[in-house]
């Protein structure tokens, strides 16, 4: 009943990209995603580059496809709202499957699909094979500034404080009849938000304050020192990043 | 409204990200006034809200997704500093972990929702307080008023980026039209939100309310007998 | 015999992470009768007692078995039904406190069997009243000490007027004051009641029959006096009288 | 005399939504002594016991008063060598339990001592095994039942080693053997202790002394057996001797 651990976009798996320092994985993200953002609208084999690049990523981490594209519902308001654009978008029309639709529009959106899904998928991939916890640590190593990595440690730690005193609230109010799918129930709802704010916040400080008077410092002490990096890593967190721009290199060049 | 990469040009993505790693460093010089030894959790916790708030996403017909925002929840809880410190955590999360909000676009969000939204809301609470009688129940409709405007303030500001820096060629007033009134609606909500949640902390945690400090007087405790060992 | 109010037979029960903590209990209390339910630290009489009401099930993990509650058996579109005839006080009353004022809590369940206005401020007066929390209607529950919420949450649960008043550990937490007076209320309700507790002198006052259950099966059933009278079994089961109680004393 | 252990003077607490918890309490402990703190519910002394190790104090709210630990006052600077000596176990083994295993969780104040590798091994080791849970160890506390959790929770602090050790109701909702064998383990340790509980025989069996704490003050103070002689007195804090408890049977 009390707080649980673990989030639940992780892949629990032991590979190369498991293992490889968060702040690595990070980096590189990062600079596949730009690369990818830079590649010009109306190109297609770069494209095409940048997703095999991607898909032996998951290979090497072990992470199912289903498992990833299950996850990347999250880009469904965009993938509307790209198919929508050929018809709201201005400029010539041209003729496709017999509906008359903006050019600009339908070429837009084809880059807007292939880098949002790109972009997606590369931040699912780094979600799935990265603990919190160790995210925290390669921001830091990242040179991020320590206050946010701070707001960010104690964001993750709520996340399971909140889901647990919301789980006891909804057991206590099914208890007593209540049932959430009917509206006349709603200003409930919305009146124990503020104190499911309350409750977590004390909870949370409560146990802060247990953790301080057993001499918690900030850190954890069974925190093992962080493992020298070895070229091997090195080359592999930067090959993602190294595909792409020469991908993008070769469409500069080729045309 | 959670900018996806590639959506804004280059120039544009640029511009925004300049102005959201000014305000960070604005901010993280700003809120060591705002700090004590309780404002980290309490920043941390108000991120989490802000996330789950902003995980509930309604389809806006000619944008991109809608949702909560928090801002002003966030700038009156913790002042305005540490919030736009809390956004940037949140929209940080949401595109490393959740693929919300490209990655490239991170900056654009920050200034969306965490400079506009936050300072339009902090100052529209400011001012209403100033209006308003010196009570504690004062801090929620305040609150409320300044959720609403404040999510309207971001998305004239999403509007006038896309006109400026937008990939697509769609029409401004269109768009304007779309955002203005579905992030009317979703302001209301937000107003309701926002006021009830700071209502319940302002009633039963004063002391947890940024904006309410000044309105509370420490005094000095009566005692009474007891025995003395 | 009459159809029994709680009727459960061969439950078992394994909580998602696998641990299985119920291995086929039976169990069946009849009208009016007040059962205590004793056993020690992780035998399973929270994870029991959770599914009276269904908040624990087989839809919830894996299980098997049946419940019954005057005849009606506990299943999904029974559970509004079950729920309205049985009231469970839980063993923690952060559990079961959420709204922002106390006098809110307790008016929730009612106000969800339909009543209103003043028949509704009677039901919760009442309830407070009973616990002896009425000074404090308009606080908000988390910020009450320990054993005042505790209070709360059996008031939350009377204000409901459950047909079985199930009370997970009530007197825990409770000054010696409270204990009683909770006894004597427990004692004046006319309801079945099932109630655990580690206190044995507490079971032998208010409960007529004691069940024993231990590593999820009952494992004696009786009168309490005999049941706290067999010294091997009640050491089997890690029960013993408490420093200078003497069951002789006051019968 | 010696420096109290304990030297607690006009102590007042306001929590910060106003409620007044503590109306000036004054207390002091020496070596070696056992204290039971009574009273009734909600008279301040979870606040109080709080306060010991700087948990809440006049930095958290508003409050006086003086608090000094062997002669080292209660202050920001002084606290991570206050929370050294005093060791709590809180009244909701929720608060106290964080770590994903249960032998983390115990492990965690000893390596925050400084303590590793086989020396952490034993301290875990041996304050598992005090409180009966070493099948345990690889369990998520959370995962526990209730008064598993109470064991687990004083086990974390056992495992500190803590010179003075304050148990906010450690016998609640531990089964009659537990709580036996938890009173012969605080009889063993060589520390002072200060004990809140609303069992009163079992604040009889450990503690010579009592105190009453009521209303926010201390308002009685002395020989356990005299303050729970004293009739009149009880009453008024709403403290009794329960049904079936004879004073007088193993003395
Ligand atoms: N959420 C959970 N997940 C997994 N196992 C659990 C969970 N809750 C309890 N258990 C286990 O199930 C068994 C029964 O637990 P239960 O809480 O029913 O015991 P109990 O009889 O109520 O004990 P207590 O007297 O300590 O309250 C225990 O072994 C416990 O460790
Ligand atoms: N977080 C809080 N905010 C405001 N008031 C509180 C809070 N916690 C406790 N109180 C109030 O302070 C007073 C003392 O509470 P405390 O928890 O110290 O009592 P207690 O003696 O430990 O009682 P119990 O025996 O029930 O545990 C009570 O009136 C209670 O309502
Ligand atoms: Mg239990
Ligand atoms: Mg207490």
């Amino acid at each position: 009943m009390g707080a649980e651990h673990g989030h639940t976009l992780h892949y629990h798996a032991h590979s190369l990209v498991h293992r490889l320092p968060a702040h690595l994985k990070i980096a590189s993200a990062l600079g596949f995603v730009l690369l990818v953002v830079a590649t010009p609208r109306g190109a297609t084999w770069p494209y095409a580059v940048h997703l095999l690049a991607l898909l032996v990523a998951m290979r090497a981490a072990r992470v199912p496809a289903a498992y990833l594209l299950k996850r990347a519902v999250v880009e469904v308001p965009f993938v509307a709202f790209a198919l929508a654009m050929p018809f709201i978008a201005t400029g010539p029309r041209v003729d496709v499957l017999g509906l008359s639709v903006s050019e600009p529009g339908l070429v837009a959106a084809g880059a807007l699909l292939a880098k949002g899904t790109l972009g997606v998928l590369t931040a699912l991939l780094l979600a799935a094979t990265t603990e919190p916890a160790d995210l925290l640590v390669g921001l830091a190593r990242l040179r991020v500034p320590a206050r946010l990595v701070e707001i960010m440690g104690f964001m993750v730690r709520y996340v399971d404080v909140v889901a647990a005193e919301w789980r006891r609230m909804s057991v206590a109010r099914t208890s007593r009849l209540f049932d959430a799918r009917s509206p006349r129930h709603w200003p409930v709802l919305a009146r124990s938000l503020g104190v499911l704010f309350v409750r977590s916040y004390e909870r949370g400080e409560r146990v802060h304050l247990a953790m301080l008077s057993r001499g918690y410092t900030g850190s954890l002490p069974t925190l093992a020192a962080p493992a020298a990096i070895g070229p091997a890593q090195v080359l592999a967190g930067a090959a993602l990043p190294t595909v792409a721009a020469l991908a993008l290199a070769g469409q500069a060049v080729l045309g | 409204m959670h900018v996806p990469d590639g959506f804004l040009d280059a120039t544009t993505s640029v511009a925004t990200a300049v102005v959201a790693a000014g305000a960070i460093a604005a901010s993280l010089r700003g809120s060591r006034r705002e700090l004590d030894d309780r404002s980290a959790p309490l920043a941390g916790l108000v991120a989490t809200f802000i996330f789950a708030a902003q995980m509930v996403n309604f389809p806006v017909a000619a944008g991109t997704s809608g949702h909560l925002l928090g801002g002003a929840l966030a700038a009156v809880l913790v002042g305005p500093w540490t919030a736009t410190l809390c956004l940037t955590v949140v929209l940080g999360v949401q595109a490393l972990l959740f693929a919300d909000g490209g990655l490239t676009a991170l900056g654009t969000n920050i200034t969306l929702m965490g400079v506009v939204g936050v300072w339009v809301g902090y100052a529209v609470v400011r001012l209403s307080l100033s209006v308003m009688p010196r009570r504690l129940s004062s801090v929620p409709v305040a609150a409320g008023l300044g959720g609403l405007l404040s999510v309207v303030a971001a998305a004239l500001t999403f509007t006038g980026l896309f006109a400026v820096g937008g990939t697509v060629p769609v029409q401004v007033d269109t768009l304007l039209t779309g955002m203005v009134s579905v992030h009317t609606l979703i302001g209301l909500g937000e107003a309701v939100l926002t006021a009830l949640v700071v209502g319940t902390v302002v009633g039963v945690r004063p002391d947890l309310v940024h904006v309410a400090r000044s309105l509370r007087s420490p005094e000095r405790l009566p005692t009474r007998p007891g025995v003395h060992s | 015999m009459s159809t029994p109010v709680l009727d459960v037979r061969g439950l078992t029960y394994a909580y998602p992470d696998g641990t299985q903590a119920l291995w086929g209990v039976d169990l069946h209390v009849h009208r009016g009768e007040r059962v205590a339910l004793l056993g020690p630290n992780g035998a399973g009489k929270t994870t029991f007692v959770l599914h009276l009401n269904g908040v624990l099930g087989p839809s919830s993990a894996q299980g098997e078995g049946r419940i019954e509650i005057s005849g009606m058996p506990v299943r999904r579109d029974t559970l509004a039904e079950i729920r309205r005839r049985v009231g469970i006080v839980f063993q923690d009353p952060d559990d079961q406190l959420f709204m922002p004022t106390v006098r809110d809590d307790v008016a929730f369940g009612p106000a969800n069997l339909g009543l209103r206005g003043a028949q509704l401020d009677e039901r919760v007066g009442e309830a407070l009243e009973r616990v002896g929390m009425t000074a404090y209607a308009s606080r908000p529950p988390h910020h009450l000490s320990f054993g005042q919420r505790r209070r709360v949450a059996v008031a939350t649960v009377l204000a409901m007027r459950p047909e079985i008043l199930v009370l997970d550990e009530p007197s825990s937490n409770l000054d010696p004051a409270s204990r009683r007076e909770l006894a004597e209320i427990v004692a004046e309700l006319d309801v079945t009641v099932l109630m655990v507790t580690h206190d044995l002198p507490y079971a032998l006052q208010l409960c007529e029959r004691s069940v024993i259950l231990s590593g999820g099966v009952i494992v004696a059933d009786g009168p309490t006096r005999a049941v706290l009278a067999d010294g091997e079994l009640m050491a089997a089961h890690r029960l013993e009288l408490p420093f200078g109680f003497d069951p002789a004393r006051r019968h």
